[in-house]
């Protein structure tokens, strides 16, 4: 589609600057501008494995229709590094604008005729009215806020309003910043016409928040009860952590007495923290880790103890670009089959897969729940799109009255009652046996270990008594199937016996696809998978659709292969459609894939 | 505490402790060892100190990794919670349990392999956080489960058996706790229960980290002549430096001036301590780094607490956790609520 | 099959003791005597992870016919070990016999009708011929030596002659050993006739030796030239190590100097003994590890950063019962997905399976091969009944001309030549790229990392040069598909479209269902996986057979998993037959599930 | 060494070392540090060092693990090999290049995240080993590529930026060395070039373990007020315990008796120690702890090689390794061939 026509909020502006210039802000409140004006945006940070100096990305959608992907073209490029000029003014749609510092010659090589190129003498203008060198690099940042906002028609009262917010503590630098923007929006209004590309007021973000998967994620875990966090730094997760202690120093510490409700301990590393978590959950807390890929690998042993002691613990895996250190600062959903089965020997584990923030906050809740109730290791398995990106979601609600499920857990009054405890009986006949807690009633006393054992608990190297306890887990696991949150499913208007199947965060891009493809009047019903083992309706809808594209983000198609693993469904039926260069999936390559197969098989 | 078990057949005579319990009580499970390993006598002490000390059984927790040394748990306190975890990981996992529940008392059983091998980071780390548990590092220089292999424990140019010879010098666990700050640090011998019992006892009582390292002869793969771990040697080149007085009547003249050094526990108790070289201090980190250094050259074990300071925060201390263990915590009284969340999402619009 | 009738160089021994008792060489000798008499063997320890005193087995199959797998029943069972002798008695076969130690009464509740139970007072006998304490522990396994000489016909001539190789070392224990051996054959002589279970001078076992696969694989390390092995000892893969080491000690040392020409470095733990192999392979030597299940899961990261960094190394994993510690001293495949897709992110690994001694130590020549051909980590995936079990195999043989494939290497000379040396270029299309090594002539001086990079092997994060290496690398992974061993492929004498695909130390028990079923009359295929990538034999196989049993020793069809992640092959088509309660596999868990299958079929 | 590519454009001089090369010869690719990071200058402190020795820059292999110190092995020495391979391995992983090939020059680099968190076994385990390489730790006490969280070396109560307080005691890498038994332990301070490039050659000449540990401040988020690892705090609180002196012409009487202490290192060249306290013994381990914790207790940062011992076996020497490094031994000298393999294969039958 080009760029010029009817984009009446509905275009996307990308900034490049360099890492470390502050432009962070200043780039969230041009994103929060158009929210507040009601229109639904979409924010992707793109930035480098790198403190300072680096270049680095920001995209912001505005998108009417509320789409949550990103779109894959760039309507508006705000070019401000000119270490990228060149890769930069290549990204610009055709019809598509081009903004940049005229304070300098650009490369007159790397002119393109098919767009829009406007020049702005942001460093002339903010040099002479600005003199501390820091200061002017800020305010640089400030100055092309001002010049979208004359660009693209962005409410001024909307910006005074978030500049005054931002400097509350420091209300000395909103005149300075607020002259900065006007700097740049007087020019643009004097030096050239706003362009198509235009915001308006509306209403569509009323009920709303702008907030990241991580932040709603630690969040979660303050409500879900969590008391015991361990972790070890690593990107994208670690601002999970950090959520989760901010909110907790909040919300969890005594006005008074400063004691704290909850602990957080940095690991030396991933074995660590994952020795932690489980040594917690062991002892009755609802304990979590936060890590990214390489963590995973270094826990594996761990996961493993938990999996076949039974064991409750929580695991955040925000996942990033692999193998190996691979691209910390880039999104991929490469870990899904080592989460489903880490550790060696026959283990499987439950997953949760959340696709927006808010999915993050109430999977956090959940995932307490079913450790406790499965005594198992449960993977919130996110991603640095979801987990770090800016989404709009609906308002995070809590029920009072919920209460975290501890699962089969005897108390000391119920321990003065039985005989005997055993730790692996499956007395219910749900594959899932009692446990008790250090510290309770004598009787409880159990001897927990990661050698063979019976289904009484006692040490075993006899092989039926050791077949049994590994029968019963996979009882335990038919289990799971019932109790993991039930997949999305959305019906084509019209009947259809085509359906695409994704997990997380390709859920945008693929709503976004349906749309389209109805438009050329492809139906296709769709599924996304929120929880590992598969429920009932997963293989129903595999059972029910005799094509079945599989979108996901890897190179290695592994839900695919997880489905061919757990399912009854045949391969011949599940086509992928993947994006792994570590960029967030977006529509068009499910567009494309999916039109390519239809010419297929009208040639066919 | 009236539903700890009583054993049926009470033998040992009938010696209860404070909760009229007898040492039956605190007994464990039939141990598998070899004949004559040094870590069954480990146990029998653990055994006796926690009967004398009169915890609670139930109120005790064992937390082990893997080896010969880690499956003693099994062994002794059959009424208290354990976990026999993975190789070199109990620290973390007791780090874990510690953080849930700071109520209970903590002892975690190693051995040379399991601690200064792959599991020195998690030991060094534990120890940094001043974790309140005692560590029992049952020390035979091999790592015995898998037949013999030297661990890094093991002297420079000690000899195995088959007559293979160990190349690389030892990792000291006590020099390692000194530079890493451990808070109480002690060494004893498996094969006197009179020294190592009393030093169970105070590191049990000790807030904080508390590490014992026993020698532990392996009978089947480090006993033979020419061991630097074996009986033998041991019997014959013990040193102690410092000996726990357990009654205080026993405190009298007929100490030489300065030979007996009182130190204060947190919790106001005062231990005693029998120095037999008057101008060692063990609570000087440095001049203990060299006295046992000393002691090492002439190839002599330095038994007895080397080091002690019980003055410093555990790690609940030091992140200021409330003293309610976070296991019992009501949910109400850690859920914000719906109001909370509603109100602190408007920094997100 | 009934026990007792002919049974002539046909029959099972099994010898119950404690362990640490020094029956090991007593029952090594039995093994060995039967061998000599050139009767194939089959030699199965069942030892328990403990050190001294616990329960031990030891099995000597018999079989004229030359099976390698265990037959699952047992004719004969010398029961010296009070503490098992209920469990025991029970496992002979029906019309089988018992031997036991009637100096102390048995358990008359444990008495069976339906077999023969034969007292013998080796203890008696012992005590009053030896004083010495442990020397009466150690003659009264000789004795039940000579108890079960005389009860199936073994030559004492040859008994004698292994005793004087035993004891070449200390002569003077010759005649105390023969007096113990004398004392049980003659007291079965006078007391009681020898048995059906006879065993016979034949002549099936020149050519061939007696080993298990640990010993070959170190042997097998040496002849590939390696020279540095970097361990962490863990059962069952420590005798690979210790092998290694013993060979070396003779066969690289220097006579006068004692001067190595390997390096062992026993790690502090298995990240680091990973960390050491991938070290030493980066810097040019062919390099090893070995290690088990647990040493995997730790070793995850360091296996993604090989992969990614495109660096050869070679694995060891010797399988033994997981998940976690689960029993190290019983036999499993369950780590067959964590070999082939180990670490975080899109990762996948060769992996080659070894059935027997023999291929022990061929396949640990072709995996440094194969590594340094391909520039990645190879796995050489045995298990606890190949690598310490005592296997009957024809001679190890070597080819002189052999000459270590040291692969892309570039030379000083070759690098003076070029302009510029890029690390990651397909230059071949076969995507195998060229490499240096440290230390070379400084045109090809390489700076390697885990982190993003393109394919001249600089840093990116850059979607497109990211993508083009990790596409690259599936080039490389079809490239070897084309290099690893191709199957074992066993075509039945008549047509048949149904078909046994199997892996590793299922291959004996395999073969002797194949046998038994053509026996009733069922034809069926087979094939034996080698080598991961799948190579296209096993597609073709899987696409021409209707029917496929997978056979494997695990609980989640680990195999079966793989071939339908990386082959054609539907699901419908593959049956699992899966045994994973720590014994070696057995014909008649092949058989019972392939006779349902055929009923089934008959029924439908 | 004729083929080592000579710079185009020849700056800071002509300067040619014995191999006829200029410093830009040891250069390596522009960094993408922060500006002011005090890595960068470590940085040019090796590439001097390199240069001043005159090694071929293709005898030397860079090692590193993961931060924003490992990423500094890409910033010098362009024409050697580099690995900058996972977080903590760094030392398994220049042990397995060693063990290889025992001729190059190995400098492996480090954080203090990277050694004394994630890699603390594998460092102790390396120094245990005495290896052969230069271990560097830029030394910052906070993980400066994962934005500033502390580290196991930022010491009690030091604040972040966002004034968040470190309630953990440091673990002091000079200290947890000379427990370890490490033979050459130094300290130097990356804002003083003229001291850190003779320790760097020092450290290279040593055979065995040679630890440089290099306080190097994070401007980004750790150079603040109150902080004890910033610029500020350094210049402050350095204090030199022991100097190297370059050119043995200064050695004259103007140092007072027994301040210069002459190290014989193994290849029979002498370094020359100058000494501020003539009381202080580097070639003694327990008096060198002693006296690294005096100046810690006073919080002064005590610089200078403060322990060496050039006298022991390294890794090849204790393994009796060929010296012909084994990447370059022939196959036909490895393979015994198929007579050695029928023999031997006797036993089996
Ligand atoms: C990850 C892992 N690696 C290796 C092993 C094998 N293993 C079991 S016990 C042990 C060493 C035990 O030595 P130590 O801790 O000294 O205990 P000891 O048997 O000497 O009492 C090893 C290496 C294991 N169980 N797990
Ligand atoms: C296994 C693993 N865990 C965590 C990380 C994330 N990480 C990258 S660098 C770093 C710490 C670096 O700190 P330091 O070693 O002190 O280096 P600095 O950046 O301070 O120079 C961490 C935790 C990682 N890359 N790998
Ligand atoms: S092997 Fe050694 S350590 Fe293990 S039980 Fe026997 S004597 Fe004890
Ligand atoms: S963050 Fe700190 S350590 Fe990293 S480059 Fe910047 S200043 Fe240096
Ligand atoms: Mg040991
Ligand atoms: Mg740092």
């Amino acid at each position: 589609m080009s760029a010029a026509q009817g984009r009446l909020n509905d275009f996307v502006v990308k900034i490049a600057t360099a890492n470390g210039t502050g432009s962070a802000s200043a780039n969230g409140l041009l994103l929060k501008a158009f929210f507040r004006m009601g229109i639904p945006v979409v924010g992707k940070n793109y930035f480098p494995s790198n403190i300072q100096g680096m270049p680095t990305w920001y995209e912001i959608r505005v998108t009417r229709d509320g789409y949550t992907a990103r779109s894959g073209e760039v309507d508006l490029m705000i070019a401000m590094n000119a270490e990228t000029y060149a890769q930069d003014i290549k990204e610009v749609a055709p019809g598509g604008y081009l903004v940049y510092d005229s304070t300098w010659p650009r490369q007159k090589t790397l002119s393109r005729p098919d767009i829009t190129v406007i020049g702005i003498p942001l460093s002339q203008m903010v040099n002479d009215a600005f003199a501390n060198a820091r200061v002017r690099i800020l305010m640089k940042n400030m100055a092309y806020v001002g010049a979208l906002a004359a660009l693209v028609n962005i409410d001024m009262d909307v910006i005074r309003g978030l500049i005054e917010e931002m400097f509350a503590g420091k209300p000395k630098l909103i005149p300075a910043n607020m002259q900065a923007i006007e700097l740049g929006y007087n020019w643009v209004k004097e030096n050239t016409a706003s362009l198509p590309l235009r915001a308006e007021r509306m209403d569509k973000t009323k009920g709303h928040i702008m907030i990241d998967g991580n932040t709603a994620a630690g969040l979660g875990c303050v409500y879900a009860g969590a008391t015991v966090g361990a972790w070890y730094p690593i990107t994208p997760s670690t601002s999970l952590m950090d959520a989760y202690k901010s909110f907790c120093a909040k919300l969890r510490t005594d006005k008074e007495t400063g004691e704290k409700r909850y602990i957080i301990v940095q690991g030396e590393d991933e074995l660590s923290s994952a020795g932690i978590t489980l040594g917690a959950g062991w002892t009755g807390a609802r304990a979590f880790t936060t890590t990214s890929g390489p963590g995973i690998s270094l826990m594996s042993e761990l996961v493993g103890l938990a999996y076949y002691s039974e064991v409750p613990m929580v695991l955040f895996d925000i996942q990033r670009v692999g193998p190996s250190t691979g691209m910390p600062t880039r999104t991929q959903q490469g870990d899904l089959q080592i989460c489903a089965y880490a550790s060696h020997g026959d283990t499987k584990h439950v997953c949760l897969y959340p696709a927006d923030p808010r999915e993050c906050f109430e999977m956090a809740v959940n995932a307490f729940d079913l450790a406790e109730r499965l005594q198992t290791p449960v993977f919130v398995v996110s991603d640095l799109d979801v987990g770090m990106n800016d989404w709009m979601v609906p308002d995070l609600t809590w029920d009072d009255s919920y209460r975290p499920d501890r699962g089969k857990v005897l108390s000391d009054a119920e321990l003065e009652k039985i005989t005997k405890f055993s730790r692996y009986l499956d007395v219910d006949g749900d594959g899932i046996p009692y446990r008790t807690l250090p510290g309770c009633h004598p009787k409880g006393a159990n001897f927990n270990r990661g050698a063979g054992h019976n289904k009484w608990g006692g040490r075993t190297e006899l092989s039926d008594e050791y077949q049994d306890v590994m029968d019963r887990l996979l009882v335990k696991w038919r289990t799971a199937a019932t109790l993991v949150p039930k997949p999305e499913i959305v019906k084509a208007a019209s009947g259809t016996n085509w359906g695409i199947l994704t997990v997380g965060s390709c859920d945008g891009a693929c709503k976004e696809a349906l749309a389209r493809l109805a438009d050329k009047g492809i139906a296709m019903d769709y599924l996304r998978v929120k929880g590992f083992p598969f429920s009932a309706e997963v293989e129903a809808f595999l059972a029910s659709h005799e094509r079945v594209f599989v979108v996901e983000q890897n190179r290695d198609a592994q839900l695919r292969g997880m489905l061919l693993n757990e399912t009854e469904a045949e391969k011949a039926r599940m086509t992928s459609v993947l994006n792994y260069d570590g960029m967030p999936m977006d529509h068009r390559i499910i567009v494309r894939a999916i039109e390519d197969a239809v010419a297929k098989e009208a040639a066919a | 505490m009236t539903y700890i078990r009583k054993p049926n057949i009470a033998y040992k005579g009938r010696a209860t402790n404070a909760l009229g319990l007898t040492e039956a009580s605190y007994e464990g499970a039939m141990s598998t060892l070899c004949a004559g390993c040094g870590h069954d006598s480990i146990t029998a002490a653990m055994t006796r100190a926690f009967f004398e000390l009169g915890i609670p059984p139930n109120r005790a927790v064992k937390v082990s990794g893997i080896g010969c040394s880690s499956k003693t748990t099994a062994y002794f306190l059959a009424q208290s919670h354990g976990y026999n975890t993975v190789h070199g990981r109990m620290p973390s996992i007791t780090t874990g349990a510690s953080a849930a529940n700071s109520e209970l008392h903590y002892v975690g059983v190693s051995g040379d392999g399991d601690t200064l091998s792959i599991g020195l980071g998690q030991f060094a780390h534990a120890i940094r956080r001043n974790l309140n548990m005692l560590y029992v590092i049952e020390n035979n220089g091999v790592y015995g489960l898998t037949k013999g292999q030297f661990s890094a424990s093991a002297s420079f140019g000690a000899k195995t058996k088959k007559g293979e010879v160990n190349t690389n010098p030892p990792i000291d666990p006590i020099k390692t706790a000194l530079a890493m700050g451990a808070s109480f640090i002690a060494r004893s011998f498996s094969g006197d229960k009179n020294h190592l019992v009393p030093l169970i006892k105070a590191g049990l009582r000790h807030r904080g980290f508390a590490l014992i390292d026993v020698i532990s002869p392996c009978v089947s793969f480090n006993d033979h002549e020419d061991s630097s771990m074996s009986y033998k040697y041991a019997y014959a080149h013990l040193h102690t430096a410092a000996d726990l007085i357990e009654d205080k009547e026993t405190i009298t003249a007929d100490y030489a001036e300065g030979t007996v050094l009182p130190v204060t526990m947190h919790d106001g108790s005062v231990i005693h301590l029998k120095k037999t070289d008057p101008d060692y201090d063990p609570t000087d980190r440095a001049r203990a780094f060299d006295y046992v250094m000393r002691h090492q050259e002439k190839g002599e074990i330095l038994t007895g607490l080397l080091y002690v300071d019980d003055s410093r925060d555990d790690m609940h201390g030091l992140n200021k956790t409330v003293s309610q263990p976070l296991t019992t915590y009501d949910y109400e009284k850690l859920c914000p609520g719906s109001e909370a969340l509603a109100s602190l999402q408007k920094r997100y619009r």
